[in-house]
């Protein structure tokens, strides 16, 4: 019975770890298109931030160690979304509407992006010591123990969900984005300042990225390829939920998420992989544009 | 008309402009084009003026750049330690650095360059299995020698390859041993999925077969795995008294942090590591890991006044911060190993120097080694480690003396039928 | 005169919003028949169901007697007769205004004929007739870029000339263009009336009235008036419509 | 210019086309020929690899270049192609006994699969028919259902996944991650004599003529319309009543059998096939040699594979970091600044050079648009 239980917990675990590395892409690739295949060397940014936030605090009284995390969260945010917007000022602000284009050259950067950071981290993989406060978890029963560490993971990605979406359906901010996405013509002639909105969104979605990428240290290694993890799989979370939409890409991230897990508990790891990728394969036959997705009037976009 | 003209003339230009590309492209592809001549078919090493050319073959770049590039600098100090001491045959030793890019079709690239361009007298290499697979035949083509420093699943013994890390015996096997008498009789086997985990797994359910213990379960994750959560399910519902872990390095990452915050200690279930060296253990974090064990022949603490001086003279090079390990220790080796063999031979003629390497002795960091002639293998003493709060490990249990290589396990009875 | 489409008892919905509600109509053999109404009257929708790209909820729209084409996807659709020119002049950017007539007059569409047909001197001639029509020969061996906006929507509809449909769809064909451009449309779809009929969507009043053999004018999905343009114009439903929504009334007037 | 004149000029202008790009391939070609007199023989064994590459480039510009279907997962029948072969070779080399991976993990009699591949011949068959099956069934549901651009991108991923990881977890079967190596001889010829690598570096330089004339012959045909048509409108396409799923299904199919064949010309040369070959890397690798060569053209593609893989040997020998920057860089540069890649960049530096007599021309273009 508590197997049973705690594979339910896994599966919406999973999946919130799925959506919460996602959460970014749904914006550059969800909103504004670009097939930002440096979305995972965001994602590893964002933990190499943590990295060095802890190391900062390591000089510090012991008692306070526990607070670098919590400074971390929003600092990788910070950082990741300045990278993005560089990256967008540069590079990306050509690639608009050449979707296929962006994906080959947002490559191009994750390459540099992790050989930068090989160069300045070294190669092995470093250590983040998670905080204390998530150490152990909220034990049930006997041998029924879900850890706090996932557990603030999910409540993470809710925070994120419900901020992003009342950035982008309730405050001014959004819909100046989402104007300028759907249409960027008509948005500019209207006064919005189209370039200024284009980076912050990049940057917005990068920086979210980055927070991923601080969460991730409390569950696995932090290296140079840390992004190369997640970026397929993220990229399934966005298309199967259906490009450009919140909702879809929370339910992508948690249908994959809760796929994976079962399958891997019914068969094995290898199989449950190949398993999942098949499923979404199938599934996008029947839903070539995604579950939730918003059909478009143009002949050909 | 007029345009057509011009038309053709745009062709023309067009033309010797791609033309003068495409030579370009072939020089840079292929080097200076050189006076046509046959590969040397045998190797015998490029011996000729002042220096000794050697190959060093890793992953420089990739995904096993992580464990190899702390190999590839073992590997120069001990060229730079010989040439200090005046070299072998009153020569200095010249590495020639490749790298593989975790790789295999570009490791067997590489190797044949080596061999055939460079025609380097020996080659220090490789870490995956995968890896030294891929160069096998391009040595025995070329009659080529690589020095192998990881310790792998056996089933082999190429004359053209020298195996400085541990065989099955001289690691899984007394391990599993070990833990059968200590910790208990049911397995969880657990790996990454390719060859050494499937290999390793294979011999150890032979042997528990044998001993009279109980594999519960199986599991196997893709390279790049992040999630064991339902690994951990798994492992929490089968109850074993003991987790063998082949995992391979990142996933080791992922492994101990999340095993630790299912909220299972060393107290509660022994994990035993055959892939995590000190190196790795620094990267899954002390405190993650620490009561767990591994299986070695050689730890950073391993108490010997060669390894002192070892330890102290790598961080001189490379940092207070680096550790030792294993594999770098077994990289180490070989270079001193082959400067030796080469001493005896008088040459570096490869099948000279095989036949010299036969019984050589060398006083290394991890006690005496010797150079088995039968497979050319090393006699390594084995030793169990627990891993400290300070991410060092500490032995706790050893053979005592080296043990004889044996990657076959052509000397235990229920290991018969495994190699063919 | 006989019917060539009719469309009977048509519904189009998306997610639940009826874009086309039950739209019932006959359109005749040679007719220049016009589609009008307000910004979403369902116009488009309509002629997006009748060529197959979108499929209705229910009703048919039965093609020279008998044929439902909603049974059909678009390409078969076109194999059928039917051609369509979209809003937005869509020709083919990297190829020559030839080469994109040589994909319209080609009739065995089949993968075998693509690679191992040449064109034959019949269809090499149709293909300049058609150009000479359209005024477009000397331009023949530019890009569609060189072209004029105007230029690029004749490219357009010859190319659907070309695939010698008996019934063509055409939505706003004028639209962005001036006087002088129209006229030579509108004379331009008078001559290929002779062999063809014609549905065009059209916001432009004068043109309608220019040229209109019968106008249907849709609102909120449903027909609200069928009938000759004088007819329709002094219909006071179809006044207050216009007027309601403002804008547009004033070419209607 | 009467009109029978400007008739002729167009077909003078589209032979001209034709054989330009047709003199640049025939001298590389030339250049290839004559290669072995002037290289060692790894040099030459080399360069019959990159030939390879470029078989497969010319595949996949057929399909990204012309059609605009990016597929990220041609790393897989590459590598189907490849162990096709590898299967054999592996088999010849084992002379009759069970290859030594089997025997390690477990299987005690050769799997019903392989037997087939004793034979050579079918082998080779199957290199081509196995990636072009799998093609046609993927490409069958995924064109028919419409999946387009980035959603086909993104499920020739997962397929690049699925394939890589299953083939590592299959080892008894496929080598596992190890892959297929430690090949003897093909077809009785010692593997490791110069005489059978030049001999299969010519065969490799044959069939990538063989190959590109194939493809050129059918873009030069009404299909190579179509598939740029497809490429900038396919809805358009389908409103001129043709099917584009048949077209697309066919051009994937073929590409796929390119790609095959280049994976089975890969194998004897370079010894080794693994299920690495078939990841996702590599998969976008050999779409950079065509971005960077120039898409929509064949020599492009032909040119860019040689090129890419040339520098790559060259630079990461000396400099292993300084790869990843440039190809990175490359990438992005590319991308950015020269869209049509090298193809591209040579065409417009030509068009500056004869710039007087077009300025005209080109002003009112850029007035139309």
């Amino acid at each position: 019975m508590g197997t049973y239980l705690l594979q339910i917990f896994n599966g919406i675990s999973v999946s919130s770890i799925l959506i919460l590395a996602a959460l970014g892409l749904a914006i550059t690739f969800g909103l504004m298109k670009i097939i930002n295949m440096a979305h995972g060397e965001f994602i590893m940014i964002g933990a190499y931030v943590t990295y060095l936030m802890q190391n900062q605090f390591l000089h510090l009284p012991k008692s306070l160690f526990g607070l670098y995390f919590l400074l971390a969260i929003p600092a990788s945010f910070i950082v990741s979304g300045l990278v993005g917007f560089v990256l967008e000022r540069t590079v990306i602000r050509h690639l608009y509407n050449r979707p296929l284009d962006s994906l080959l050259a947002t490559w191009g950067v994750s390459l540099v992006l992790q050989q930068l950071a090989r160069n300045i981290f070294g190669a092995p993989n470093v250590d983040v010591k998670s905080p204390g406060w998530l150490d152990g978890g909220l034990v049930l029963s006997q041998g029924l123990q879900l850890p706090y560490k996932r557990l603030f993971i999910i409540a993470l990605v809710i925070v994120c969900l419900l901020s992003m979406f009342l950035l982008l359906y309730k405050s001014k901010t959004g819909r100046r984005i989402r104007a300028v996405m759907q249409n960027r013509e008509m948005a500019e002639s209207m006064g919005i300042n189209t370039r200024r909105v284009d980076a912050y969104t990049f940057a917005i979605g990068s920086g979210f990225a980055g927070i991923a990428g601080c969460a991730l240290t409390l569950l696995g290694s932090i290296g140079s390829t840390l992004g190369t993890n997640y970026i397929v799989d993220t990229f399934m979370v966005v298309v199967l939920g259906g490009v450009g939409t919140l909702v879809g890409t929370a339910a992508g991230g948690l249908l994959i998420g809760t796929a994976n897990t079962t399958l891997e508990f019914l068969t094995n790891a290898s199989l449950g992989k190949v398993l999942v990728f098949i499923l979404i394969i199938t599934l996008l036959q029947w839903r070539p544009n995604g579950l939730f997705n918003i059909s478009s009037r143009s002949l050909d976009d | 008309m007029k345009k057509i003209l011009a038309t053709q003339l745009k062709k023309r230009l067009t033309g010797v402009i791609s033309l003068t590309l495409v030579a370009g492209l072939l020089l840079t592809g292929c080097g200076a084009a050189q006076t046509s001549q046959p590969a040397a078919t045998t190797s015998s090493g490029n011996t000729s003026g002042n220096t000794i050319k050697v190959g060093i073959l890793h992953s420089l770049s990739g995904t096993m750049a992580i464990s190899e590039v702390s190999v590839k600098d073992a590997e120069m100090m001990a060229i730079d330690e010989i040439n200090a001491a005046g070299g072998v045959l009153g020569k200095k030793i010249e590495p020639v650095v490749e790298d593989g890019a975790s790789d295999w079709p570009t490791f067997a690239e590489k190797a044949k360059k080596l061999l055939q361009q460079d025609k380097v007298a020996t080659v220090f290499g490789c870490w995956t299995s995968a890896s030294r697979k891929a160069v096998l035949p391009v040595f025995e083509e070329n009659n080529g020698l690589l020095w192998y420093p990881v310790q792998y699943e056996g089933m082999e013994s190429s004359p053209n390859i020298f195996y400085t890390g541990a065989a099955p015996n001289q690691q899984i096997v007394p391990a599993v041993e070990w833990l059968f008498k200590n910790k208990g009789k049911k397995f969880f086997l657990l790996g990454s999925d390719y060859v050494f985990p499937r290999t390793a797994n294979k011999i150890i359910k032979a042997q528990l077969k044998d001993l009279g213990g109980e594999v519960v379960d199986e599991e196997y994750t893709p390279l790049g795995f992040t999630d064991y959560s339902t690994i951990i399910n798994k492992i929490k519902a089968t109850k074993p008294d003991v987790v063998f872990n082949t995992l391979n390095g990142d996933s080791n990452v992922a492994f101990f942090k999340q095993l630790k915050d299912a909220g299972i200690t060393s107290k509660d279930l022994t994990t035993l590591s055959v892939s995590v060296a000190e190196e790795e253990v620094r990267g899954i974090g002390a405190a993650n890991m620490a009561g767990q064990l591994v299986s070695w022949n050689y730890y950073q603490t391993t108490d010997t006044p060669e390894n002192k001086e070892f330890v102290k003279k790598y961080q001189a090079k490379y940092g207070a911060d680096r550790v030792t390990d294993d594999p770098i220790e077994a990289a180490y080796d070989a270079v001193y190993l082959w400067a030796a063999a080469v001493k005896k031979a008088g040459s570096t003629d490869v099948d000279k120097v095989r036949q010299a390497a036969k019984g050589i002795e060398f006083q290394a960091p991890e006690g005496q080694v010797k150079i088995e002639g039968e497979n050319q293998h090393l006699w390594k003493t084995v030793r169990i480690g627990e891993v400290a709060a300070d991410g060092s490990i500490k032995e706790i249990w050893s053979t005592g003396k080296a043990v004889k290589p044996d990657p076959y396990l052509k000397s235990y009875p229920w290991a018969k039928g495994l190699s063919n | 005169m006989d019917s060539i489409l009719q469309i009977d008892n048509l519904t189009v919905s998306f997610n639940g919003f009826r874009a086309v509600n039950h739209v019932k109509t006959e359109i005749e053999k040679g007719e220049i028949r016009f589609f009008i109404g307000p910004n979403g009257a369902g116009k488009t929708t309509l002629l997006d169901a009748i060529c197959g790209r979108v499929k209705p909820q229910s009703g048919q729209v039965l093609f020279s007697g008998n044929l439902d084409v909603t049974r059909y996807s678009e390409h078969e659709i076109v194999n059928i007769g039917i051609g369509r020119k979209f809003q937005v002049p869509s020709v083919f950017a990297h190829m020559s205004v030839y080469e994109n007539m040589e994909l319209a007059v080609v009739k065995d569409r089949s993968l075998y004929s693509s690679i191992f047909h040449k064109l034959n001197n019949e269809q090499r001639e149709r293909i300049e007739d058609i150009l000479v029509t359209i005024g477009l020969y000397e331009k023949r061996l530019n890009t569609p870029k060189a072209l004029s906006h105007g230029e690029k929507q004749w490219l357009e509809i010859g190319m659907l000339l070309a695939q010698e449909p008996k019934l063509m769809l055409l939505d706003e064909p004028v639209a962005g263009m001036g006087r002088s451009e129209t006229d030579v449309t509108g004379k331009l779809l008078e001559k290929i009336a002779r062999n063809c009929t014609i549905i065009v969507v059209e916001h432009d009043m004068e043109f309608v009235k220019d040229y209109a053999t019968k106008v249907t004018v849709l609102h909120e999905g449903a027909i609200l008036d069928e009938g000759s343009v004088s007819e329709v114009q002094s219909n006071q439903k179809v006044i207050d419509v216009y007027l309601g929504r403002g804008g547009e009334g004033e070419c209607l007037m | 210019m009467t009109e029978a004149n400007v008739r002729n000029s167009r077909f003078d202008l589209r032979r001209l086309t034709k054989s330009k790009e047709l003199l640049v391939f025939a001298f590389l070609i030339l250049l290839l020929v004559f290669a072995p007199l002037f290289l060692s023989i790894f040099r030459v064994n080399l360069l019959g690899k990159f030939i390879a590459y470029a078989i497969l480039a010319i595949g996949l510009d057929l399909i990204w270049g012309f059609t605009g279907i990016l597929s990220l997962g041609h790393g897989v029948f590459f590598g189907l192609g490849a162990y096709c072969m590898a299967m054999y070779l592996k088999l010849e080399a084992a002379q009759g006994k069970l290859p030594d991976f089997m025997s390690w993990s477990g299987l005690e009699s050769l799997p019903w699969f392989w037997k087939p591949f004793t034979n050579s011949a079918l082998a080779i068959v199957m290199a081509i028919l196995i990636p072009t099956g799998l093609a046609f069934v993927i490409g069958f549901f995924t064109f028919k259902n419409r999946i387009r651009g980035v959603y086909f991108s993104i499920l020739s991923q997962a397929l690049a996944i699925i394939f890589s990881v299953l083939f590592v977890g299959q080892q008894a079967y496929t080598g596992g991650t190890n892959g297929l190596t430690n090949y003897r001889s093909i077809m009785g010829f010692s593997l490791s004599s110069d005489t059978t690598k030049l001999t299969l570096y010519y065969i490799s330089l044959a069939l990538l003529v063989v190959t590109y004339l194939f493809c050129n012959f059918l873009v030069k045909r009404r299909i190579g319309r179509i598939l740029v048509a497809i490429r900038d409108g396919e809805n358009r396409v389908r409103f001129s009543g043709y099917n584009p799923a048949t077209y697309k299904i066919f051009v994937y199919c073929l590409s796929a059998a390119i790609a095959g064949l280049a994976g089975a010309v890969f194998v004897p040369q370079v010894g080794i096939i693994s299920p690495a070959e078939m990841g996702i890397v590599p998969s976008i690798e050999m779409v950079i040699w065509v971005a960077i060569g120039g898409r929509g053209t064949l020599i492009g593609a032909v040119i860019g594979a040689i090129l890419v893989n040339a520098l790559k040997s060259g630079i990461s020998d000396s400099f292993p970091d300084v790869w990843s920057y440039f190809i990175g860089l490359a990438f992005v540069f590319v991308v950015l600044l020269m869209p049509q890649g090298i193809v591209g960049l040579v065409k417009e530096m030509a068009r500056r050079f004869k710039q007087p007599p077009n300025h005209t021309e080109h002003l009112s273009t850029d007035k139309a648009a």
